[in-house]
């Protein structure tokens, strides 16, 4: 295969960004896409060419493989990187780029079609010898029996999308009585979210983990996998807060459970970098959950630990490269965690909150990396993913990235819209998260009214405060303005400038 | 002197406010305070309120006499009014800032999927209304507390912006 | 000792905000001072409580004891960071805090002195068994017979001032006629910096590197190095690029010269951080230069290839708390590179461009670490130095921290103040900096005459049309905003609306 | 159709430009362009040209008919003028922008140190004319090219200002 020398990417937020400076930092040129709503984003700015693709919703312009690869043609683009959602785990997408000549970076269409069906990824597993969590399928044209099939796996139960991805289409059940109505709403926001309304039942584990293997396999045989990620901070099955390595990690459970990721990805013949995950329960058993079959939002975390680019591999991969590295060649240092920032009002239950960003100062220094979709000025519209920003620390320990990202978090500055920044001071303050007990229902155990009380009496002076200081101003403007602190200022460097002057005359 | 009764987060605070000496020196809750300000463009200033530095954008929050200060990355509303006001409304036996709303209005943009009571009924708190879908995610719109359903002000398959109404109770 | 808990930082800037990052992630409170200047500055809105300190010139305010002492007693600061620059070197403000019961974070104030007079200190390296550059000291009451040491020694020579740093009062004097103009040149420099005259004379090398040594020693007799920072780049005595590892360094000099630095430290009694600078011939040969008492500049590059926090390591030892680690544990990963941005104008001899930082969005993403003194609306104050900001980058190896060097440079939005970012754009492309073949002399060999081109044709042409478009817009203003791209946009939103509407409908 | 002739770093640029169907078509020195223009606040705009990205601020220079333009973290100075105007002016002879300056300005605020010439000499390229101090490092100002001093309007010990006279040429 030949070298890539630009690249599409077919997304837009932090993570087209993101690959647009992996591919500054190859030398391969970028080329971003952008609707009405997107004009003046950040990754629009960022990239070498821009290509506008229509009006705001997705479904017209971000999800349209056509122009897609009319862009791409247009640009004289041979690759093109989806980045993840939209049509990052598109089978007939990655087909359509085959078909027309262009390098689509992530796993052969193949591949993404039999991983993209949960079920049908789930056999896989069960034959490459990994353990699953207890389950089964539901025959969709009689789903009268699905309540039979429901209560032999036994209550709290989990129905699934077999599209699934993301907590769309996913329902926690805990009683009998509630188990129709739950199969008929995920069904019904599988069919919107997917098209698909297939749906299957798991197990709901009491306090499983969520932990995730990243693997890289190149196209001449070779895998290996990065260690792991805990995702198990999940609002609404959402991750909400990753790190690397997970706290119950020992090297032992590291190289069995990315034996048994490798093992699965040789099976599928994989070719790209992927994520294997399970949930893991409080003796350290593991179960296979599902593959994704595109870059992870928390893959930073994975980079910090171990040093590599993941889109820089990607795109070695995609264009034949072996890897450059052996698993004994990766080595894990410290410890990263990240909490991905949205903008959503946590007040007003996690709603998104859409705006211009009249501020936006980004943290910075040392162990902090900021992977931001904005900038001052930003427009977050409401077409999209409200997530604006991954914050993300590395410390020595777990310990120091945890400090190190509640300095992050109080030094962030935002103003004209509401974040989860709030959401997750408080968390960096919660006991059961600090000694790094963690599960999956740790927020909805703690938290079970959803309500982060995120102010404490000294904060809500101080917003008093700022708020009479404001009104008073305003209604005493003249007043002020003149007698204000800027005048002092150029007094004193007047007053300086003299002294200056006699004092330096006099030294001569 | 300038007396405002402020509400945050369910506290309340009595602000008095001088402006003297290039500073403003402030009495809240009977405590003393010194403050010098510093405006940093727009409505964004640098307070140091006994030294103590803070910086936050004080903006108008969604209702009449409602501000918005975002510091700490958050976003904090606050009622504010003059504190004479405050205390003869209180005289009158009535509560802070605007009555229980009476109208159920959409906390974002997006889809109706479904409404799910009608007018007469009597809902509880926690009680699902309103499903409405925005970015593919359905939210679902609770009762906050207690009430009769009057008028319902949408219907499924309709788009709505922020703010619309929609249902009334009694 | 007992905990520190609240720290003064008597400094500002880029290093103030980098210590009151260093100070929350202990969670220690930090006390700022600021100037009429200073205001609004970066270090007053980080810090915890902020102090006015008076006008504007240092002189007046962040140089005089009195006021830091008085700050540091009225905020209840238990200990002062001076920084550098500043008092940072100044033993007779280190004494005053000790005398005034404050914990000063740096050397003894005996250390402070006999390492900052340049003279003694090349007399205790030669004590301590330490390779010195030849050169002399110059009886200064006879200073007729100074140009006889300085024919003995040879040309070109180097007058360098016993109280010196950052290259005020040094002169490279090529030809014996220049001698007695540069040596009171020299002398009249060193008296306005530092209120000491005194200068001697090194051999001037002719293509020597800069490599020096970052130590850490506690108040229990432990010493360690934590490797070398190469700091060859340097315009006028000022360092612009540092980087380490230094890509001649081995793994056998690294420990020469590692020891060399520690047993200089032991001889003095050192205790704190320090660097012990060496210079570097062509044949690894190395020559103790001097060592600076404080936290340099450079130090980012250290703390990201160690993983150590440099101002959490003075904080520990300045509280009397034994090192963390053995020489052993040190362990160096990848490689780091820093580019010093300052407010200067390159075409216009580099001289300081203050003003307001009318935007300024700082790169980021993988590998990118910013300290910055300043935020979009910062302005640059004529009376400080000039550095705005410090962009360091890692990278596995050398040249992946170079080309993402290369990639946060263009990132790196600023208007309104003229910076050093296209000058470093051109270094960055240099091939002699690119193969590594690096010394002092670097930039004055390839820039001659002090002038760096930053632009090609492209970038003329695009600044061209960017001129022209704006002379265009301003001359038609009325005719164009009513055609503007915001307009299509709510319209296309509008016909969204409706679509998404009927699409909605029909699917149910 | 507006044409200007713009000079940036030495190199002069005759362009054409037009606002059609939202976007602008430009003919730079012959070559065709299609601009799309994105405000993003103040002077700062987002430019698209032939799709290629790029963030400017143009902002007043100091001189008229100066602008400078920021862009890649640099400020870029550029001379722009009616082509037309730039065409007489040519044909008359002169030189493009203003005239080569016969007043030294200070570049930068500081303390003027010393100044090395006197009144009549006569100057070289690079030789020494005034030393400024600012941030305590020596800041020689040198000639640009021969010219013969005339007035000196500074004296030692001086506070000057950026743009304050220093001396004048003949």
């Amino acid at each position: 295969m030949s070298a890539i020398r630009k690249i599409l990417i077919a997304n837009r937020g932090e993570i087209a960004v993101r690959i647009i400076r992996a591919c500054r930092d190859i030398g391969i040129k970028s080329v971003a896409v952008y609707t009405d709503c997107d004009t003046t984003s950040f990754h629009v700015r960022m990239a070498d060419e821009a290509y506008h693709i229509g009006p705001c919703p997705s479904s017209q312009s971000y999800l349209v493989h056509d122009k897609i690869i009319d862009v791409a043609k247009r640009s004289g683009a041979d690759a093109v990187h989806p980045g993840y959602g939209f049509l990052s785990e598109n089978a007939s997408f990655a087909k359509r780029c085959v078909d027309e000549g262009i390098i689509f970076i992530g796993p052969k269409s193949e591949t993404v079609a039999l991983l993209g069906d949960k079920l049908e990824a789930r056999q896989m597993a069960m034959k490459a010898g990994l353990p699953v969590v207890p389950g089964a399928e539901i025959d969709m044209k009689s789903l009268s029996a699905a309540h039979e099939v429901a209560d032999k796996i036994g209550f709290p139960i989990l129905v699934k999308a077999a599209a699934g991805g993301g907590g769309k289409g996913m329902r926690v059940v805990r009683t009998p009585e509630l188990f129709d109505e739950s199969l008929r709403s995920a069904m019904n926001e599988a069919r919107s979210a997917f098209g698909d309304e297939r749906v299957y039942l798991e197990r709901y584990l009491s306090r499983p983990r969520h932990i995730e293997i990243q693997i890289l396999c190149d196209a001449h045989g070779n895998c290996i996998h990065l260690g792991e990620r805990e995702c198990s901070i999940q609002r609404r099955h959402q991750k909400v807060i990753e790190e690397s390595p997970s706290p119950i990690m020992t090297p032992e459970l590291r190289e069995i459970m990315g034996k048994a990721a490798v093992e699965l990805a040789r099976a599928c013949g994989y070719v790209g970098a992927g994520t294997v995950e399970f949930l893991v329960d409080e003796h350290r058993s593991f179960y296979f959950l599902e593959v994704n079959t595109r870059l992870q939002v928390e893959h930073p975390v994975t980079e910090i630990v171990t040093g590599l680019d993941l889109v820089k591999e990607q795109v070695a991969i995609a264009q034949g490269e072996p890897l450059k590295y052996q698993q004994d060649q990766i080595k894990w240092r410290g410890h990263a965690v990240e909490c991905r920032i949205y903008a959503e009002d946590p007040d007003n239950g996690f709603l998104p909150s859409s705006g211009t960003l009249k501020s936006y100062v980004i943290p910075a220094g040392p162990g902090v990396r900021v992977d931001s979709g904005v900038v001052a000025g930003s427009d977050v519209p409401i077409y999209y993913d409200p997530m604006i920003a991954k914050l993300i620390t590395w410390g020595k320990d777990r310990n120091e990235a945890i400090t190190r990202m509640k300095r992050a978090l109080e030094e962030y500055r935002v103003s004209g819209v509401e974040t989860t920044i709030g959401f997750h001071r408080v968390i960096m303050e919660n006991s059961k998260f600090l000694s790094g007990e963690l599960s999956t229902h740790l927020l909805e155990e703690e938290y079970p009214d959803n309500v982060y009380r995120r102010l404490d009496a000294d904060m809500r002076e101080k917003a008093a405060l700022a708020v009479a200081l404001d009104k008073f101003i305003r209604e005493r403007k003249i007043t002020i303005a003149d007698g204000d602190a800027r005048r002092t200022s150029s007094r004193w460097v007047q007053v300086h400038r003299q002294d200056g002057l006699r004092k330096f005359g006099g030294s001569r | 002197m300038p007396r405002y009764n402020v509400l945050v987060d369910g506290q309340e605070f009595d602000i008095t406010l001088e402006y003297r000496w290039e500073r403003y020196f402030v009495s809240v809750n009977g405590q003393e305070r010194e403050i010098m300000r510093y405006p940093l463009g727009e409505t964004r200033s640098l307070l140091l309120i006994d030294k103590h530095s803070l910086e936050v954008d004080v903006r108008p929050g969604a209702q009449n006499g409602e501000r918005v200060a975002f510091m700490w990355g958050m976003e904090i509303p606050a009622e504010i009014e003059d504190f004479n006001l405050a205390k003869m409304r209180k005289a009158a036996g009535l509560a802070h800032g605007p009555a229980v709303e009476a109208i159920l209005k959409a906390p974002m943009p997006g889809l109706v999927l479904d409404v799910r009571v009608k007018p007469g009924d009597k809902v509880s708190k926690g009680q699902p209304l309103v499903i409405i879908e925005a970015m593919k995610m359905e939210n679902i719109i609770r009762a906050r507390g207690e009430a009769t359903v009057k008028v319902i002000s949408t219907l499924p398959g309709s788009s709505v912006e922020k703010g619309d109404a929609l249902l009334e109770f009694e």
